[in-house]
């Protein structure tokens, strides 16, 4: 029971990665792939780490697990921030 | 993992890995130049986890994604602002078009043959048999070298005197950087977002890096990526518009540039005194002397990489301090300085801007 | 489990593909960079789920340094230098 | 013979040579030593190849060490050639 | 005994971070280590002398395993030939540099620089070597960006660039070989190393690494900006050591450990070489303005002298004439070192003294700078060849293993760059001994001119006389 629901986490979460891969190309301008990526890579990160947690035994893995996962959310919001604000500034300075 | 998973999961490592390299290298702007690499970057440790190189992954990770890539980016901006014929372009490029393409055919043909020759002698090596000996004696005297991690009894003991040369070129590069004068200025204080960024991302960093170099003996890790850790550590704090970025002032700068090759040096003169050979760690203390090595070594890249990024000798922070506005903790205290803290000090610090600037005369 | 697992593993190595394509189509530094985190959160996917196959615990650190450098390097993209020492 | 190891090895030569050429014709620094640079991960990759023995068998570790001790090479002596470039640069303003 | 190797090795590195923490007492320091450094390469000297090939395992490992020193007569040699060059020009640099943070910045830079050397030529394993190259490589470059004026900072970003390309050939040709044999050390692949297509690529790609390096022509173009705008003792270094390190690793692999593949089109290949740069570096010497530009060039053809040998030991069978060849060489080598490096302190001096070293305006210097300007004509006796100079001795073993194996042509290059050679120092001397009468009273500089004279006195005398001792200790060492 617990095998396939992290088995669906899973694999929900590549579907999210692949769906924010996706839109990262396909979308036509710079913020709107930002959003499409920031949401997407998380929640597929962030699935990808709830399912692996079910999966695995020790809580040493689970505190590792959700310590990347925290991480790679905070960066990735700061990071898009900041790359946004760049982008921002460079339009107004040029 | 099934052989064609795996046969497909080469196939696009290694497509992206040379098509980064082509893009990398090619056209003309040096900043998506730069990305480029660190992307590659990114995706030759994922390469070097394929090839079960978890080690080297982790190195290239810190050091050749994260903190080369900060430093490439350093310089691109610097030059960026320069005005364009203050950037450095070798005059080759502006004579005789004609030349120039021919010497443009003669240098990839001789670059075409060079590869080729690697990879016809490069297949000859790998059709023959696998030269299995040396892994074999390392893992027959693995026992004997005090950690389990046989990459890191590689480079800390059986191969330990490579490990202290390199860490003289590593304090070879930052004398010279010292030498070619003061570090470049540094950076604004970013905002609100920036600094939650750093309050937490520095203290897990540095965690991060004590856990490396603990696991190192017997798991991937080691000296080298803990260093490159701490030094990403202290480049944030330095992004983030820090003055005080955790490296220490003056003489005790110099004892902690020189502590990695310092405690080698030491330990190895210690052995040869006691009447063993230099380097040749008894193996029941080999241990414990590895970990001090390496927390030696890891303090001391850490600083020389740092100091890399600052691309100079640091400037003095003597007035800053004195006036008690910044605590002289490596850690940061929680409390960033605020624009209007560091607007505050601008007389001193303009001062002591002064005086470097005699000797450099622009900034 | 171990079939599901690489499996996915692809998937998010695809996906990380499909990101090198944005780098290489651009069109500006900033889009180039984005594209670069996706490879690092791809990357990290990547190395865990990897790390569960048996005897690759190490991986996860790897992907733990990932995840932290990656935001480094975003912060080296973004970071302005000041004009002059003094201000 | 593993497929992996000749993948990774010859498109390590193949680097190597992309990295060289330019080091070599590039006008720009940064795109030299990034060359540079290129051409020392296309010589890695070569060793890393030469040390995989396929999946599931433990590799040589000896490469991977020397590969370590190349990686912290070329980042000091990359970071030695931006402090020259930069401390020119700033000759090249006083002129 | 053989703890004397690691010795060499670890006492400098010391004395490095010791200048580097106490920088009041940098020079002292640095002094003490270099005279500590010279008195073991002088027992490791007599040791290889008395017993023969030496050699270290470091950890105790045993080398294949771990990384084997190793000293025969002829790195015993190069490693003295280092020791007293670096000790001479640390005398003259604790004149030279005069300010406090010069200093500090100086010495320790300089003590690396000698550990790079030395662990260069003790090293018995292929990737150390690299290791060591590198070291050698950045400590020379920041060394010569010492000179901080732009031409400087820009000839050393060349050089680096060129070191950093070499190096990484030299990796790549190292790869290939532990791809092949599995194995680094170099005394164990001299036994199972064979012709065929993994060495050969191998050794070409080390090859060029290296010749890039010693700066052969026609890939010597970094040369003559990075050597001429140094600072004095640093390009004196520059020119009589670090480049024929790497020339010594050359020698090393394809005499040594992989004499076994070596073909003689490709020695007459870096014999043919050797010769334009003889021919080439000689006639651009003739032409330089400046005194330093002069002795850049000259290094560069000096250097293609070494390279003629390669033909000859080529197709001399072993045996005594081979060996008389062989220590032609090595005695060639040495003397255009300590030549080399007199000459670069006395136009230091030259320099420092009149501002300037442009050799048309030179008139009077002998009469101003005596000592000065006989030590740059010791040094130009050296480098043309005349008796009893070491550089004699050593082209008249080129020209006997020339006759021997019938290939003349090498001699006639020899003869032209002889030549070549006498007229730039005969125009230097010229201009220097000027008949314009300088109102100046002749300056002496205890500190700085005895280095340059000794070294001069050394190429131009004692080289000569040292043949008999060398031959022996080269054959017992070998």
């Amino acid at each position: 029971m617990i095998d396939v629901l992290s088995a669906l986490l899973v694999l929900a979460g590549v579907g999210f990665y692949l769906t924010g891969s996706i839109g990262l190309l396909r979308l036509p301008d710079l913020y709107s792939r930002l959003h499409a990526l920031t949401k997407a890579d998380n929640l597929g990160l962030g699935l990808l780490v709830a399912g692996l947690a079910l999966h695995s035994q020790e809580l040493l893995t689970v505190l590792k697990l959700l310590l990347i996962w925290l991480a790679v959310l905070a960066a990735s919001a700061a990071s898009a921030h900041l790359i946004a604000r760049h982008a921002r500034r460079q339009e107004t300075t040029s | 993992m099934s052989d064609t998973s795996l046969l497909v999961l080469d196939g696009l490592l290694v497509i992206s890995l040379v098509t980064l390299a082509w893009t990398a290298l090619a056209g003309s702007d040096a900043r998506r130049s730069v990305i480029l690499f660190m992307a590659f970057g990114l995706v030759l440790a994922a390469a070097w986890v394929r090839l079960l190189a978890p080690d080297v992954a982790l190195a290239e990770a810190a050091i050749g994604a994260g903190l080369a890539g900060a430093l490439l980016l350093a310089a691109v901006r610097e030059q960026s602002r320069q005005p364009l014929p203050a950037r450095i372009v070798s005059k080759r490029s502006h004579n005789k078009p004609g030349v120039n393409i021919a010497l443009q055919w003669a240098v990839s043909v001789l670059c075409a043959v060079l590869a080729g020759t690697l990879a016809w002698a490069l297949a000859h090596a790998l059709n023959s048999a696998p030269q299995n000996a040396l892994p074999r004696a390392v893992s027959a005297n693995l026992e004997a070298s005090g950690v389990s991690n046989p990459v890191t009894a590689v480079l800390l003991n059986f191969r330990a005197y490579d490990t202290l040369l390199e860490l003289a070129v590593l304090l070879t590069a930052v004398l010279g950087i010292f030498a070619l004068g003061p570090a470049r200025p540094g950076y604004q204080s970013a905002g609100p977002v920036f600094d939650g960024l750093a309050r937490w991302l520095v203290p897990v960093l540095i965690l991060t890096a004590g856990y490396l170099l603990w696991v190192g003996a017997h798991a991937p890790g080691g000296a080298f990526q803990a260093g490159a850790t701490l030094a990403a550590a202290s480049v944030v704090l330095r992004l983030a518009g820090r003055h005080q970025i955790g490296l220490p002032q003056g003489p005790a700068l110099r004892v902690v540039m020189a502590a990695g090759v310092g405690m080698f040096v030491l330990v190895g003169l210690g052995l040869l005194v006691a009447g063993r050979p230099f380097l040749g760690y008894p193996p029941p203390w080999a241990g414990g002397l590895i970990l001090m090595i390496e927390s030696a070594a890891t303090l001391a890249i850490a600083a020389t990489l740092v100091l890399a990024f600052l691309g100079g000798q640091p400037r003095p922070l003597a007035v800053r301090v004195a006036r008690g506005r910044i605590a002289a903790t490596p850690i940061p205290t929680g409390k960033p300085v605020s624009p209007e803290g560091i607007r505050s000090t601008e007389p001193h610090a303009a001062e002591a801007c002064h005086r470097i600037q005699e000797t450099q005369k622009r900034c | 489990m171990s079939e599901l697992l690489s499996v996915s593993a692809l998937g998010v190595v695809f996906s990380l593909f499909l990101g090198l394509l944005r780098i290489l189509r651009g069109p500006g530094a900033a889009d180039r960079m984005l594209a670069t985190q996706l490879i690092g959160t791809a990357g990290v996917g990547t190395l865990l789920l990897l790390s569960l196959l048996p005897g690759q615990q190490a991986l996860m650190d790897v992907a733990l340094i990932l995840a932290l450098l990656a935001a480094v390097a975003a912060a080296a993209f973004t970071g302005r230098q000041r004009r002059s020492r003094n201000d | 013979m593993l497929t992996a190891q000749w993948l990774y090895g010859m498109s390590g030569c193949l680097i190597a040579a992309l990295g060289l050429r330019t080091a070599l014709l590039h006008a720009c620094l940064l795109h030299r030593l990034i060359g540079i640079n290129l051409t020392g991960a296309g010589v890695f990759m070569v060793l890393i190849a030469v040390a995989y023995r396929g999946a599931g068998m433990p590799p040589d570790p000896v490469p991977h060490a020397l590969v370590l001790t190349g990686i912290v090479v070329a980042v000091s002596a990359t970071a030695l050639a931006l402090a020259l470039a930069r401390r020119l640069t700033a000759e090249q303003i006083n002129d | 005994m053989t703890e004397l190797l690691i010795g060499l090795v670890a006492t400098p590195l010391t004395g490095a971070l010791v200048t580097m923490l106490l920088p009041r007492f940098a020079t002292s320091v640095a002094i003490a280590a270099g005279v500590l450094t010279t008195v073991a390469a002088g027992t490791l000297l007599y040791g290889v002398g008395t017993r023969g090939a030496l050699g270290y395992d470091i950890g105790g490992w045993t080398a294949g395993l771990g990384i084997a020193l190793r000293a025969d007569g002829l790195s015993a040699l190069l490693l003295m030939m280092n020791a007293l060059v670096m000790l001479a020009a640390s005398v003259y640099a604790s004149a030279y540099f005069s300010k406090t943070a010069e200093r500090a910045r100086f010495w320790p830079l300089w003590l690396l620089l000698w550990t790079a050397l030395n662990a260069l030529l003790l090293s018995g394993d292929l990737f150390n070597l690299y290791v060591t190259l590198e070291l050698l490589g950045l400590s020379a470059v920041a060394l010569a960006s010492l000179g901080n004026k732009t031409a400087a900072v820009q000839a050393a970003l060349r050089y680096l660039l060129v070191g950093l390309l070499g190096s990484m050939l030299f990796l790549a040709g190292v790869s290939l070989i532990y791809a092949g044999y599995g194995t680094l050390d170099m005394a164990s692949l001299a036994h199972v190393a064979q012709a065929g297509p993994i060495v050969w690529p191998a050794l070409a790609l080390m090859t060029v690494g290296l010749l890039l390096k010693t700066a052969l022509f026609p890939l010597h173009f970094w040369l003559p900006p990075a050597h001429a705008s140094a600072p004095a003792p640093v390009s004196a270094v520059l020119s009589a050591l670090v480049v024929k390190a790497s020339f010594y690793l050359v020698l090393r692999l394809w005499l040594d450990v992989f004499a076994e593949a070596v073909t003689p089109a490709a020695a007459s290949l870096l014999g043919v070489l050797g010769a334009g740069a003889v021919l080439w570096g000689s006639w651009r010497a003739l032409r330089a303005e400046r005194l330093k530009l002069l002795a850049a060039y000259s290094t560069v053809a000096q250097l293609g002298y070494l390279f003629l040998f390669f033909p000859l030991l080529q197709a001399l069978p072993p045996g005594s004439a081979r060996d008389l060849a062989v220590g032609g060489l090595i005695i060639l080598a040495l003397t255009h070192g300590f030549a080399k490096a007199g000459l670069f302190l006395a136009i230091g001096i030259i320099q420092q003294r009149s501002g300037h070293d442009t050799i048309r305006e030179l008139d009077g210097t002998a009469q101003r700078l005596p000592a000065t300007t006989f030590a740059i004509a010791l040094g130009g006796v050296a480098l043309i060849g005349l008796p009893p100079s070491g550089t004699f001795l050593g082209k008249w073993h080129l020209l006997v293993a020339a006759f021997t194996t019938g290939q003349w042509w090498w001699v006639v290059v020899a003869v032209i760059g002889s030549l070549l050679a006498a007229a730039y120092i005969f125009r230097v001397l010229g201009h220097a001994f000027g008949h314009r009468a300088y109102p100046n009273q002749p300056v002496a500089i205890a500190r700085e001119e005895w280095p340059a004279l000794l070294l001069g006195v050394t190429a131009a005398v004692l080289m000569g006389l040292a043949g008999a001792p060398l031959w022996r200790l080269l054959e017992g060492g070998a």
